[in-house]
């Protein structure tokens, strides 16, 4: 099933103008952060669509003001595929916790938070994943610009081959 | 025969200390209380004399049995230290020797100090009952069977000092664990050894090889179907007694890093590990005398070995021979079961080793009303038996000889060396 | 340990709370978990990872699309192969290249190769963490013979960098065919002997029947894939549900868990459907031995390469599940996103819905089962 | 534990019988191995021939730059992921003949791809079958193929091309000069400027800023995120660490 006609069975379902196309190599499925977990019921448990899989769950950092979370879906049964997308503002990237609908997601929203600082209410254990809890900022945010130690570790050291060359620039503004 | 310390003059001794006692009595000319300082002097002579048989035991088999388990995983196995590695447990012994001897901080000072020597202990007490040939035994107990089942015990108790006083929550895992094995396990054991008592009729281990004789016909094993269950049942007990595999779990490398042994090191880690390697003869030693008859030479009545030393020096070599098979049978079971889970462990004991025990020992007393009306029958069915035996340990290498030749020629097609 | 891990536990009842891991003979690589337990049986098994997060989304957005190839055999080092097609494949759509056909053949044959070594690293840990040695040990003898064909094929062990954007880097050396028919015919009698003295092993059979078990519509709900999947019983490989490359042409059958000496979704069946795997394996190597087709084995593809703005998915079927990178290109020579997908990563998520109830030593066996290696979880 | 399905006593001798049977079978596997030869090799002094003889013709070791083929095209400095080439190329202002004044590896940092020697058009850039290159300090790792600046190569029609030397003979020589156990003082050793020592030193051990590095604002563009804040700020406060206690002990005892 195309990704258009899914936007119009959930348009028909969930009232007009909440699912839209996203124009891509892959057509995505815009939906509104707000109705974002009727929708995945609606597509989990529709006997047409049952899109009982979810593959994966992705954060995108659009600076200046956007972030997105892209959900790949997979029906086993009916075997086609979908992909959702969310927008949500940079300055307080909410989007719902779908770990209701698909307990798998749990994790990939705790990296989603963890490495870009989206925030998911509804998640059972939003915790950093991957970094340690003391670190500070999203590394994966295009702005992201690594401290320069961590605990007094050094994050960086010079480049091996410009220190045994002599040209070891001056500053580490790192 | 039951040959007390202090009997002066009657039957001829039949243990180590008793003779060693006489003749140093007889040199020294000591008398009353004093002769008792002899006797003293022979029971430390001999002590030192096991205690150079176990640690030229329990050292070379560590290096037998990691050059089989290196052969059987298609490796080598240690060959550098001394002719093709033959000294490594001599280089792994001064290793430990000269390793840091840690107490963890908040360690139980006293009982972590004390819990190696009582393993240690527990398991050295089982050498003075344990013969090597007719004459040759530390002191011929004649509760010899009972003194072995008492002393083991002791290693229970260090096994679960040591797993507390670590003071680390793996430890304290290990420790529970070896604790309800060990003390479950003894059951299986008691019982199944008492089918050797019943048909020889003695608890002293002399008296019940002298039951058997050479031939494996005569053997208490193939005495009867009952006997022959009771050998396996044994077999398995002790080797949950030893913490071997499939048993191992008290130091289960995967869940619990490594029992109660996980925070020791230096000396009081090589005793931990003595105690277990010298387990090894302990095992096949019981079985032996209790089953497979012992130092038994096929066609030699027991007191004419008993007088002469050839045919001592060659009923040790028979004793020493049978121990070490079942010494590699236990080193070919590490190398291929998996570990069964702690449960698992308790649910084999209780619910399948004691009851077939129990049928065990009602089925050889019932053998034994029967064979005393037909002893003719009692035999051909121990003769039946041992050809049984034979041919399932055959069945084995004929087995081995087809898995060989399934995979073909080389084991890996491209050789390196 | 993290503190915020505390959160998850409430120790009122006075349980032991234990550390197995990082450092853990049987967590394979860096995992730590957090265990509640009453003695032996488990309230709560809650596991800490990121031990080895080394950014390896963060660093693809600082390589040229060409230049991440090599990372992402860093990705799941038993699995190198798959993680450099899925990349391939990905960046291939993005641009809209076609594969010439040889350089498909290629790269199955090496996909499947490594899904066999990367099978016997997993039966062999999944027996030694249960106690066995020796067949980890045999395991990894087999596995040799791999790691030696794949050295002549691309150059390296286990980071191949085999695969190029628009095809493969290195086509087969002389004699190479002759040396793999070889392993091939050695490999099958091997298995057999593998299941004689591990798989219908009586200790090992009670060690891991009943063990954990998972059911479908879990395994479907936690977003399980491949093996761990498929032992649930739910009919779903990439390789023949989303053909990609050259699987239509290849006939193999998709072993499902059975349930034949426990429950279906058990340890036990996890463990027999990785065995089924290798032999399913070793015939598509030999069909695409044979069928080698003629041809160049790099598609025209220009230095510097500059997708389109967009974005793909692109998934492969992995020894550990689906491998998914879903890249995203803001037209510069430099991926604006890439998201790797791993089979491990979802798995790690039903360990602690399953561990309530377990022993510790089943816990060492549902992890072992469910193969999880922590470079895939991590990134 | 064992399911009692229709009949316990069926149930308890099939296990019975099950444990004996895959017993014994396990057994005659294991023994079979008693017959076969082991494949293990006694590297590294027992064995027939080096190892570095037996690799296969592909395979990815150390690199090698052989300096006279050298076009000094820079295509494999570029396409490292990891920058460790170092390929220097300036024109001389009077003869305006290109000059390579450094090509130096960093097999350090390398990670043994070869996309460079993909891209090296001439065959000067290759990987030998050379593997060993444990060193006591991580800057020896540093490797120069040139020592003083040298023209550029030019392939001319004219000449045929030149053959190139046996693979591994020049890095063998550049090995030896940074080999670990080398005497001390050789001639032309590079290790030897007392320039480089110096900067390596100070470029290594620069003492760490002042500053508590946590309370150092981090991100001076964007602020870190409300939700990030948010977040930090839910997770359960630490015992307030003292303030002259750095934070790695609040770590350790973690």
């Amino acid at each position: 099933m195309e990704a258009a006609d899914i936007a119009r069975l959930i348009d028909e379902r969930l009232g007009a103008g909440t699912a839209s196309v996203y124009e891509d190599l892959e057509p995505q499925v815009a939906i509104a952060p707000e109705r974002l977990v009727e929708a995945c019921l609606y597509l989990r448990d529709a006997q047409e669509l049952r899109f009982d899989y979810m593959r994966c769950l992705t954060g995108l950092d659009l600076p200046p003001d956007a972030m997105a979370v892209v959900i790949h879906l997979v029906s086993t049964v009916l075997k086609h595929r979908l992909i959702l997308r969310v927008e949500t503002s940079r300055e307080r990237p909410s989007v719902p916790s779908v770990e209701g609908v698909w307990p798998g997601a749990g994790w990939f929203e705790r990296e989603v938070f963890d490495l870009l600082g989206v925030d998911f209410p509804g998640n059972r254990d939003l915790r950093r994943i991957l970094l340690p809890d003391e670190w500070i900022g999203h590394p994966l945010r295009k702005d992201y610009r690594e401290s320069r130690a961590f605990f007094n570790i050094p994050t960086r050291r010079a480049e091996s081959i410009r220190v045994v060359h002599g040209s070891v620039p001056p500053a580490e503004e790192g | 025969m039951t040959g007390t310390l202090l009997a002066t003059g009657g039957a001829p001794r039949t243990d180590l200390v008793g003779t060693l006692g006489d003749w140093a009595v007889r040199i020294t000319g000591l008398s009353g209380w004093k002769s008792g300082l002899a006797y003293l002097g022979a029971m430390v002579v001999v002590a030192a004399l096991l205690l150079a048989f176990v640690a030229l035991f329990a050292g070379p088999v560590t290096w037998v049995e990691r050059r089989v388990a290196g052969r059987m995983q298609s490796r080598i196995g240690p060959n550098r230290v001394g002719p093709h590695g033959f000294l490594q447990w001599l280089a792994d012994g001064l290793k430990n020797l000269l390793k840091e001897d840690l107490v963890p901080r908040e360690a139980d000072p006293v009982l972590f100090r004390l819990a190696p020597y009582f393993v240690w202990a527990g398991m050295f007490g089982t050498f003075a009952v344990l013969p090597f040939s007719a004459a040759w035994i530390a002191a011929d107990a004649s509760i010899g069977i009972l003194y072995v089942m008492a002393i083991t015990a002791l290693v229970v108790v260090g096994l679960i000092m040591g797993g507390w006083a670590s003071n680390s929550k793996w430890s304290l895992l290990g420790g529970m664990r070896s604790a309800a094995q060990i003390v479950s396990y003894e059951i299986p054991t008691a019982l199944a050894i008492l089918c050797p008592v019943l048909v020889a009729g003695s608890l002293s281990t002399q008296d019940i090889i002298r039951a058997q004789g050479g031939w494996p016909w005569q053997w208490i094993a193939f005495h009867d179907p009952f006997c022959l269950a009771a050998l396996v049942v044994f077999f398995i007990a002790s080797l949950a007694e030893g913490n071997r595999t499939p048993f191992d779990i008290p130091e289960a490398e995967s869940e619990l890093v490594s029992g109660y042994n996980t925070e020791y090191s230096g000396f009081r880690f090589l005793a931990f590990l003595f105690a277990e390697w010298a387990n090894l003869w302990i095992m096949g030693a019981v079985a032996t005398l209790a089953f497979l008859g012992g130092w038994q030479l096929p066609g030699v009545p027991a007191d004419v070995q008993a007088a002469s030393i050839l045919l001592n020096v060659a009923g040790m070599a028979v004793f020493v021979g049978k121990t070490s098979v079942l010494v590699l049978v236990i080193i070919h079971l590490r190398w291929t079961l998996p570990r069964i889970r702690v449960d698992q462990m308790m649910n084999i004991c209780w619910k399948y080793l004691v009851p077939i025990s129990f049928v065990c020992l009602l089925g050889a007393a019932g053998w034994m009303l029967v064979a005393r009306k037909l002893p003719r029958a009692g035999v051909a069915a121990s003769v039946a038996l041992s050809i049984a035996g034979a041919a399932l340990v055959l069945s084995l290498f004929v087995r081995a000889r087809w898995n060989r030749l399934r995979m073909g020629a080389a084991a890996y097609w491209k050789q390196l060396t | 340990m993290d503190r915020s891990i505390l959160q998850r536990f409430d120790l009122t009842g006075g349980e032991m709370l234990l550390n197995m891991g990082p450092q853990h003979p049987s967590t394979h690589g860096v995992i730590n978990f957090v265990i509640q337990a009453d003695g032996e049986v488990m309230q709560k098994a809650v596991p800490e990872v990121g031990y080895l997060h080394r950014g390896m989304e963060k660093i693809a957005e600082g390589m040229t699309w060409a230049g991440f190839m090599p990372f992402t055999d860093r990705i799941d080092y038993l699995g190198a192969m798959f993680a450099n097609q899925g990349y391939a494949m990905a960046v291939e759509r993005l641009l809209g290249v076609e594969v010439p056909r040889r350089a498909e053949h290629l790269r199955v044959l090496a996909c499947e190769l490594n899904r066999i070594a990367s099978h016997l690293i997993g039966l062999g840990s999944m027996a030694l963490d249960l106690g066995a040695s020796t067949p980890f040990t045999h395991a990894i003898r087999e596995r040799e013979a791999i790691n030696d064909l794949t050295e002549e094929l691309c150059g390296a062990r286990l980071t191949y960098n085999y695969a190029r954007v628009g095809g493969v880097s290195h086509d087969i050396p002389s004699g190479f065919d002759a040396r793999v028919k070889r392993f091939l015919d050695r490999f099958l009698p091997f298995v057999d002997e593998f299941d004689r003295l591990i798989t219908r092993n009586e200790i090992f059979v009670k060690r891991s029947a009943s063990v954990a078990v998972i059911t479908a519509a879990e395994a479907i709900a936690h977003g399980l894939a491949g093996p761990n999947l498929r032992a649930s019983g739910v009919d779903w490989d990439l390789r023949r549900d989303e053909p990609y490359s050259v699987y239509p042409e290849m006939e193999f059958d998709v072993p499902l868990g059975r349930g034949e000496r426990g429950v279906v979704g058990d340890c036990y069946d996890r463990f027999v459907v990785r065995v089924e795997e290798m032999r399913q394996s070793a015939r598509i190597v030999r069909q695409a031995l044979g069928g080698l087709p003629a041809g160049d084995i790099q598609a025209k593809v220009p230095r510097k390469i500059k997708p389109a703005p967009g974005s793909c998915y692109a998934a492969v079927e992995s020894a550990r599940g689906e491998m998914g990178f879903y890249v995203v290109s803001d037209g510069g020579p430099e991926p604006y996103r890439v998201k790797i997908r791993c089979g491990s990563f979802t798995a790690m998520t039903i360990i602690e819905h399953k561990s309530p109830g377990l022993m510790i030593a089943d816990l060492v066996a549902l992890f072992a089962s469910l193969d999880v290696v922590a470079p895939e979880v991590d990134r | 534990m064992t399911a009692t399905r229709q009949c316990p006593a069926r149930d308890y001798l099939r296990n019975i019988w099950n444990a004996l049977y895959s017993t014994w079978e396990g057994m005659s596997v294991t023994l079979s191995h008693m017959y076969r030869r082991p494949i293990t090799t006694q590297y590294p002094d027992r064995i027939a021939k080096p190892v570095e003889d037996r690799l296969p013709e592909r395979y990815r070791g150390i690199l090698e730059a052989e300096v006279d083929l050298c076009t000094g095209c820079q295509a494999c400095a570029r396409d490292c992921p990891i920058g460790c080439i170092d390929a220097e190329v300036r024109a001389d202002p009077g003869s305006r003949q290109r000059l390579i004044h450094r090509f130096s590896i960093d097999i350090g940092k390398c990670m043994y791809c070869g996309l460079c020697t993909d891209a090296c058009p001439s065959g000067a850039l290759r990987h030998t079958q050379l593997f060993v290159a444990s060193n006591v300090d991580v800057l020896n790792l540093v490797i120069d193929f040139v020592d003083e600046p040298r023209p550029v190569h030019k392939a001319r029609k004219s000449e045929p091309a030149p053959t190139p030397a046996p693979r591994g003979s020049i890095l063998a020589g550049r090995l030896a000069r940074i080999a670990w156990d080398r005497p001390r003082d050789l001639p032309g050793d590079p290790r030897q400027r007392p320039v480089d020592i110096k900067i390596a030193i100070e470029g290594r051990d620069r003492p760490e800023a002042e500053t508590d590095l946590l309370a150092e604002p981090m991100l001076p563009a964007a602020k870190a995120s409300p939700a990030s804040r948010a977040a930090i700020a839910r997770l359960p406060r630490a015992e307030p660490a003292p303030a002259d206690a750095p934070p790695e002990e609040a770590k350790q005892d973690a």
